[in-house]
């Protein structure tokens, strides 16, 4: 990358960033409506983060009080230097892939452009219900409209609806860190996730979950691209890219190019690049031992309890009160001050393990879904996967899927219901 | 507090003549005049003007819900910038339920119960019934200030997470109990329950007064079947309230209780939702149901027995023709009153409520529909042969007739059990009750504010304006409501912010967005009433005593009354319908002129004072 | 204009039809009270439905309400409506100085009821019976997995918060040893128990057993349940000294086969077994049996000094919904008595006459009221 | 003001356009929609006997008031004909004939609310030993499936191969609900966490879900309905996604259904998956 960087001459690059920063008013007004921007109003969100951070100081544990400090000095960083990032990065990332409701496009991306346009922009009906701006209609009151998590419904919500900017999915078939598939996305528009307050969209017709699906990965890598740059802006060199990219025509185009190759389709951690691969990277599953399900269950329970290791978390009666978390998830997995863009200001939530012997398991439940979440452990929450032959993996989800009926105690039912016998 | 009581000398040229009336005896501050004035008129006054600025508001809400329907999902005109920069200014779906709780709940709780018992209620009762004032003035200033607090928590509603409370007007749990089930059953919801139970609070001081006022204190030969339709209204209202409000408030705070500390009493055993805890203990949902109905049953009749009563008046003082078979009438007004009280279980037909239980209500419900077709005819048989006017009180007064019908009939659909298993719940029901509460209650309100106007300010309003106002209001209602019916045939449901993601729906949208427009057509038109309301208050020709040749002995004191209301002492002679009597020269006999040639008109001697 | 002209004059007092032959006070004292009827009619009615709507209920005594307290403060509610009545003949009589005697007496006879209420809450609250505590009240309904995992979790947390002290006294050393002891000696075993059970009779054996070894609520299942109980924890005692007896058998066992053993790793084993069998049989198994007495009367019976600072949760079935209704019943109530004593209060100063005994006779109707509301009240809560 | 009695049309609108709307609603689709129900007949020819009985006491009170307004205005009947206080013959009759007519309705209809919604006239796998239907020993029709409302979709649970809800061979589904044609068939209904109600306005079947409480509804979906589907309504307010929950009843024929439950079954079941298309295959 550097040797890329080095060609661009001093003097060349110096006018680059003149001009850029003169595009980049121009640019600024453009974006001025605070909801197309990924990192809506992050100054106000920064300072409400370090407000929190303190009224917490109070009540915190001495052992948690350093890491507090460490946070609220990083924002305060954060803050002095977001006015001039947030310019630049956002002028790019609009150039770069446009508003969530004019999206523009790029070939680099695989995306479809028809299918994006059908689920972009405001929602417009007609008489027969056949609508354009389907995620306006269906999903942007929690997910927001830049895909952050953070609609209007979000602080409400227990867990909070995912933000996509961060490319993190929990129910895929593909492995830990991996990015899920269409048919994983797919899936949980249609089923919705059991547990959570993300409905089922089982009926829309297959074209409009399609678009969605599309949509939804178009809103993840562009706020992936987004988060990306925010990131790595002090790296060495990158200023010079990023003030490059900046310019208008052709010669912007090339250097947006250059951030695609370079910083994004990094054959490890680049965002283009993660979501091509998906496809290959499903986990495999193996065969189901031929044992008898009963059977199957007692193992099941020999590894819940046993070196399977469920019980630490999922606790003695497996039901999820073993460890219990007081941050949110997205918290958890902040590793740097610019993830606290993602809503801040949102209540703080207890991440717990899942109580297994309530009837509903979180996510898809047939058992394919549950073998892959076992043998894997469950993205952005945590979940560690168990340290057992894959074929084992098969008792534990008997086990796991035989708790909720070992104890089908349902509690008493009212008595004026005379109709229910 | 003793003052003169004017006459309509003196003061005549003076623009705030009402003022003047008030102060005149005993320099008193404004504060003392109209902020904490313990005359029944200013009261009155305070509860008619705080009323209407809510009925703006209500109406405003409604306009909202009017533009989701006709619109889902675009941005909303003018505010959605503000509220929902967060999703382009398109209305949030919690926030639609906000709209509709609220506005039944501004509707029901802050305009049409005051504006009945304690606009019209506070004004006309001791006027009415000839007494100086309510039994207990600082009872009544408290009935008042106690709105005041429900004003101001209801408004809190609005500034809370969420947008205001959204579990309905019903508030029906386990939605309003568990506060993480909803955005807006959080504090907004504590704020909601705390706004009923002050306006709880207000409706029983303002009911036991009443009472007390109507049995104690009736001027000589005022007996109770000479009392005017409106004051039987009120009086049997204000049973209604002492005898149903109080389980309301019960109810209300055992739902406090329940969202405040965990009490249960309205929520099932280990109910949860959005993965809040679990609760411990086994309440019954619809327990809740059984205790707010038993109110609110009550209360629809709470909302249109004083507009009934009023009506009566009207009509059978521009038909000038006696009220047709007034006892029946009253009869009536009572036999709703009682059934009232054993219906409310048709609220509840698909609840999971017993279904036998469902039968015995059913039954009950029928028979109350019939002494409102009792009314009805009677209203047809003082129309029958009379010398009708067309004035502007008179034409809202017909439209309530008209109206009411409508709602009348379709009440039946819903008490039919089998029928009501397929319309409740639908736009059915939506009309039905905004053809009686709004095409109903609301028309007879609008009459009786221009019938009484003259009494309250001693001058009147524009006649030819305010039958503008009644055209238009009258086209654009039906316009709105009427069309509800057949929505709610195709099962149309209530309480949908995106109805038309349902195939059975979908082809609805243009109907909704034709009575959208006349929804927005029908607030329009109010602007001509406020610049008729507001005008005529200081620049309408002035009234006199008796403008409309009532028979009322309201209509004996000056206009507007002063303090003590009457400048003489008032005594009944005869019942209040005497228009067209043959024993006179005039087409009215009002009840206070002593009979002719020592002819009695019945009922005992008044006893000289 | 019809009406004639008249000269002004003073405000007129006005004269009125005969209503009711009675004053304006006392008539809209009457018509307030019969809102105050609907009130507790619906309060009284939640009641009912809720009590017969539940599946069982709990006795007066699993929550520890005494009959003879609340008999006591219904004969003190009905001197009180009693000396009112006097106040008033008193007054009626322009013996001012008398009816206030017997007003301050009425006063202090509603402070003594409301002494006696705030005894009574004080009681309940003491035994962890509240109208509801956030997330979950202490009381639970059924003796399930949720409630063993709640009497495990809340010995674990006092068991770390005496940890976490930086020194502890002789008392709390002691106390860590107890929950200590519970928590692994009798909570986790039978929960395991529970968990492991292979039929739902097992299981619901343990966990009934660990239900009734923290708090002996009798809900109306069959009168022979308790015993049922208690002879289970009898066969437990005979089990653990069965153990006992084995263990030692095995440790002899173990104890002759050392000497033999020659490979040091094996040997550590073996020892470390012999140790292990040995804490067993010195203080672990005596310990659970020391144990099981103490479970046979309820760790949270009165005369248990734990019940005082383990505040376990409790299973009473409907105690939840027993706790809300007293509260709510009993609590309004309280608040009408309140009142009565605030309108007494500012009575006490005024000066009595027949002229304005009116006033008297009207406060009067409502402490009957108020009366008469406890007198449906004791029977519903405290008899039935 | 002799033209004032031409207010009196002002409410003559009232009926023409109240009857005329009626009149035109099929033509503009808003009538009852399509019945595929067996019971659902009884429901509507209810509704339209109603309609007819209110219709002419609307057209007939509308009339009356119009024609009174317009004949007695007080220009062309400058003296008020009667002076009357009320008739009581009257007064008996017009308290009398709505008094029967309504209790008529209510008896008339009573059959139709008890055969919808008394859980004695559900129906039943085989009549007791006492051989009377609605008696304590019947023994009641397994529900074909549980439907459990929650914020905001439809749960859907079948017994599985052994028949028996809450078993761990359950089937699981959402907002999918596959039944059976020309079957009598029962449904388990429940919520999970606030009020619902499960309402379906092609087989006019509406009943609140209660949470706490375990409701069964009843149906038969008409032969000629199958291979179709019908929307699955929540109509009663549980949030701010109340309009969210939609659902969807599909008829089958009855090898479809098992067809049907079989895919189900196997979806739930398999180990492996085929590899996913990629972009451009689709």
């Amino acid at each position: 990358m550097k040797r890329t960087l080095s060609k661009a001459r001093p003097s060349v690059l110096a006018l680059v960033t003149l001009a850029a920063s003169l595009a980049s008013l121009a640019g600024c007004d453009q974006s001025s409506q605070a909801y197309f921007t990924a990192t809506s109003a992050p100054k106000a969100e920064i300072q409400r983060s370090i407000d929190r951070l303190d009224a917490s100081l109070a009540t915190a544990k001495d052992e948690q009080k350093e890491d507090i400090r460490t946070s609220i000095k990083n924002l305060e960083e954060e803050l002095g230097a977001l006015p001039e990032k947030q310019r630049i990065v956002t002028t790019i990332v609009d150039a770069m892939f446009g508003t969530p409701d004019k999206p523009i496009v790029l070939s680099a991306t695989g995306l479809d452009a028809n299918k994006i346009r059908l689920a972009a922009g405001p929602t417009t009906a007609n008489q027969d219900g056949n609508t354009g701006g389907l995620y306006r209609r269906h999903c942007v009151h929690c997910h927001g409209v830049a895909g952050n998590g953070a609609g209007p419904t979000a602080e409400f919500l227990n867990p909070y609806p995912r933000d996509f900017r961060h490319g993190w999915f929990k129910f895929k078939s593909t492995g830990i860190n991996e990015k899920p598939t269409d048919d994983d996305l797919r899936r949980i528009l249609r089923e919705g996730i059991n547990g959570t307050a993300m409905p089922s969209f089982k009926l829309l017709p297959a074209a409009e979950i399609d678009a969605l699906v599309e949509y939804v990965k178009y809103l993840s890598i562009r706020g992936e691209v987004e988060n990306t740059l925010y990131k790595r802006f002090d790296d060495d060199g990158i200023k010079e890219m990023l003030a490059g990219a900046m310019k208008g025509g052709e010669a912007g185009d090339e250097f947006r190019a250059l951030i695609i190759e370079d910083l994004l389709s990094d054959e490890a951690t680049g965002v283009m690049a993660t979501w091509k691969r998906a496809n290959e990277r499903i986990v495999e599953v193996v065969p189901r031992p031929e044992v008898s399900s009963e059977e199957s269950i007692q193992k099941g329970r020999e590894i819940f309890y046993g070196k399977g290791g469920c019980v630490q978390c999922h606790g003695d009666s497996a039901m999820g009160d073993g460890q219990t978390y007081y941050v949110n998830d997205i918290d958890a997995t902040r590793s740097n001050a610019i993830k606290q863009l993602v809503n801040p200001s949102f209540p703080m939530q207890a991440l717990k393990p899942r109580n297994l012997r309530y009837t509903v398991i979180r996510g898809p439940s047939r058992d394919i879904d549950l073998y892959r979440r076992l043998r894997n452990g469950i993205d952005a929450v945590g979940m560690p996967a168990p340290t057992i032959p894959p074929e084992e993996v098969w008792h534990l989800v008997d086990y796991v899927k035989s708790l909720p009926y070992e104890f089908n105690e349902p509690g008493p039912t009212q008595s004026e219901n005379t109709r229910a016998n | 507090m003793s003052s003169h009581a004017l006459g309509d000398h003196g003061h005549a040229a003076h623009a705030h003549d009402l003022h003047d009336h008030a102060a005149h005896g005993h320099q008193m501050s404004f504060i003392g005049k109209y902020i904490f004035s313990r005359d029944h008129k200013i009261i009155g006054l305070q509860f008619l003007f705080s009323t209407l600025l809510w009925f703006i508001v209500g109406g405003l809400l409604a306009l909202g819900i009017r533009w989701q329907l006709a619109y889902p999902w675009s941005k909303l005109p003018i505010l959605g910038d503000m509220l929902f920069s967060g999703e382009a200014g398109q209305m949030s779906p919690e926030f639609y339920t906000a709209l509709f709780t609220m506005h039944a709940t501004v509707m029901i709780f802050l305009v049409i119960i005051p504006i009945l018992a304690g606009a019209f209620g506070n004004f006309l009762i001791p006027l009415m019934i000839g007494a100086d004032d309510m039994a207990f003035p600082t009872l009544n200033m408290l009935s008042y200030w106690f709105m005041w607090p429900a004003f101001v928590c209801f408004g809190m509603t609005f500034l809370t997470a969420g947008h205001g409370a959204g579990s309905g007007w019903t508030s029906y749990p386990p939605l309003s109990v568990i506060e993480s089930a909803a955005p807006a059953s959080g504090m907004a919801q504590t704020w909601w329950l705390l706004g009923v139970t002050f306006v709880g609070v207000s409706s029983m001081l303002g009911s036991v007064n009443y009472m007390t006022t109507i049995i104690q204190m009736r001027a000589p030969g005022m007996t109770m079947f000479r009392m005017p339709m409106t004051i039987w209204g009120m009086f049997i209202t204000a049973i209604l309230q002492a005898f149903a409000l109080p389980v309301l408030t019960a109810a209300g705070f055992m739902q406090l209780l329940d969202r405040v500390w965990d009490t249960g009493f309205f929520v099932a055993e280990g109910a949860t939702a959005n993965n809040a805890a679990a609760m411990s203990g086994g309440g019954q949902p619809l327990l809740w149901q059984h205790l707010f109905w038993f109110y609110s049953h009550p209360a629809v009749y709470i909302m249109i027995l004083p507009a009934m009563g009023m009506v009566s008046d009207m009509i059978a003082c521009f038909a000038r023709k006696p009220l047709f078979g007034y006892k029946p009438m009253v009869y009536s007004i009572s036999g709703i009153a009682g059934l009232g009280f054993i219906v409310w279980g048709h609220h509840m037909f698909v609840s999971g409520m017993n279904p036998v239980l469902g039968v015995t209500f059913m039954l009950a419900t029928m028979m109350i529909a019939l002494p409102s077709a009792i009314k009805v005819f009677n209203w047809l048989g003082t129309i029958w042969g009379g010398k009708i006017h067309f004035t502007t009180p008179m034409l809202f007064a017909v439209a309530f007739v008209s109206m009411f019908i409508i709602g009348g009939l379709s009440g039946i659909y819903m008490a039919a059990t089998p029928v009501d298993i397929f319309i409740h719940d639908t736009y059915f029901i939506v009309a039905h009750f905004h053809y009686v509460l709004f095409s109903g209650t609301a028309m007879a309100v609008m009459g009786a504010i221009y019938f009484w106007f003259p009494k309250m300010f001693g001058r009147m309003m524009h006649d030819g304006w305010g039958k503008v106002h009644f055209l238009l209001t009258f086209i654009f209602l039906n316009g709105t409501f009427y069309p509800m019916h057949l929505l709610g045939m195709v099962g149309f449901p209530r309480r949908l912010a995106d109805p038309y993601h349902y195939e059975t729906f979908a082809h609805l949208l243009p109907m909704n967005q034709f009575m959208t427009w006349c929804a927005i057509g029908m607030v329009a038109t109010q602007i001509i009433f406020a610049i008729n309301f507001f005008y005529s208050m200081f620049y309408g020709p002035k009234a006199g005593r008796n403008p409309w040749h009532a028979n009322g002995l309201e209509w004996c004191a000056p206009s507007p009354p002063g303090h003590g209301n009457f400048d003489f002492q008032p005594i009944v002679y005869r019942g209040p319908y005497e228009y067209g009597s043959p024993e006179t020269d005039e087409d009215y006999y009002p009840q206070w002129h002593p009979p002719k040639q020592g002819e009695s008109s019945g009922g005992e001697e008044p006893k000289p004072h | 204009m019809s009406t004639t002209e008249h000269a002004p004059h003073e405000h007129l007092v006005l004269e009125y039809h005969p209503g009711l032959p009675l004053s304006r006070g006392k008539t809209i004292m009457w018509l307030f009270l019969s809102t105050e009827i609907m009130f507790f009619a619906a309060l009284i009615g939640v009641y009912i439905v809720i009590r017969f709507g539940a599946f069982t209920w709990p006795r007066p005594h699993d929550v520890h309400l005494s009959e003879p307290i609340g008999a006591f403060n219904t004969f003190v509610l009905i001197c009180s409506s009693v000396t009112i009545v006097l106040a008033f003949e008193m007054a009626k009589a322009n013996q001012s100085s008398l009816a206030k005697i017997w007003l301050a007496l009425t006063f202090a006879l509603g402070g003594v009821f409301l002494g006696v209420k705030a005894y009574e809450y004080q009681a309940k609250f003491a035994h962890g019976i509240h109208p509801s505590a956030s997330p979950r009240s202490r009381l639970y309904e059924r003796a399930d997995l949720v409630y063993a995992a709640a009497v495990r979790q809340r010995l674990a947390d006092v068991r770390t918060e005496l940890e976490k002290l930086p020194e502890r006294t002789d008392e709390q050393n002691e106390q860590l040893s107890r929950t200590s002891t519970l928590l692994n000696q009798f909570v986790r075993p039978l929960e395991k128990k529970a968990v492991m059970a292979n039929t739902a009779a097992e299981r619901q054996a343990a966990l009934d057993l660990l239900a009734y070894g923290v708090f002996h609520a009798e809900p109306h299942r069959g009168e022979a349940d308790s015993s049922v109980e208690g002879k289970k924890i009898d066969a437990e005692e005979d089990r653990l000294k069965a153990e006992i007896v084995a263990a030692k058998g095995q440790r002899e066992a173990i104890a002759a086969e050392l000497p033999t053993i020659t490979d040091a790793e094996a040997k550590d084993k073996k020892q470390a077994e012999y140790d292990t069998l040995g804490r067993a049989i010195d203080t672990e198994i005596p310990a659970m049996i020391e144990l099981l007495p103490t479970l046979k009367t309820g760790l949270m019976s009165d005369d248990n000094p734990d019940a005082h600072w383990l505040k376990l949760p409790l299973m009473i079935p409907s105690g939840n919904m027993w706790a809300s209704t007293y509260f709510l019943l009993t609590g309004f109530h309280a608040i009408h008595v309140l009142i009565g004593l605030i309108a007494f209060a500012l009575m006490l100063p005024m000066r009595f006459t027949a002229k304005n005994a009116g006033i008297l006779e009207n406060i009067g109707l409502y402490w009957h009221f108020v009366d008469l509301v406890w007198i449906f009240l004791f029977p519903l809560l405290y008899l039935f | 003001m002799g033209k004032a009695k031409y207010w009196s049309i002002v409410y003559l609108m009232v009926p023409i356009f109240g009857v005329g709307l009626f009149v035109a609603a099929p033509a503009l689709r808003m009538w009852l929609p399509a019945d595929v129900s067996e019971h659902g007949h009884t429901i509507d020819h209810l509704f339209v006997f109603i309609m007819y009985l209110t219709g002419a006491v609307f057209v007939a009170t509308e009339c009356a008031l119009v024609w009174y307004l317009w004949k007695y205005d007080s220009k062309s009947n400058p003296a008020p004909t009667k002076f009357t206080h009320g008739s009581h013959s009257l007064e008996v009759v017009w308290t009398i004939l709505p008094a029967a007519t309504l209790l008529f309705i209510a008896i008339y209809q009573i059959n139709a609310w008890a055969d919808q919604k008394l859980v004695r006239r559900a129906p039943v796998e085989s009549v007791g030993p006492d051989g009377v239907r609605g008696t304590a020993d019947d023994v009641p029709k397994a529900p074909i499936a549980e439907v459990t409302g929650r914020q905001f979709e439809w749960r859907i649970r079948y017994p599985g191969p052994d028949g028996v809800l809450h078993t761990r061979d359950d089937l699981l589904d959402v907002n999918d609900l596959h039944i059976p044609v020309d079957e009598e068939l029962v449904l388990v209904i429940k919520s999970e966490d606030v009020l619902h109600s499960f309402f379906l306005p092609n087989f006019r079947v509406k009943q609140d879900v209660v949470p706490g409480m375990k409701q069964k509804v009843w149906f038969k979906a008409v032969k000629g309905s199958e291979g179709r589907s019908y929307d699955l309504v929540c109509a009663e307010l549980c949030g701010w996604g109340h309009y969210k929950m939609k659902g969807r009843v599909t008829v089958d024929t009855q090898s479809d259904y098992r067809a049907w439950l079989e895919k189900l079954s196997f979806e739930q079941h398999k180990t492996s998956e085929p590899p996913p298309a990629t972009a451009e295959e689709q």
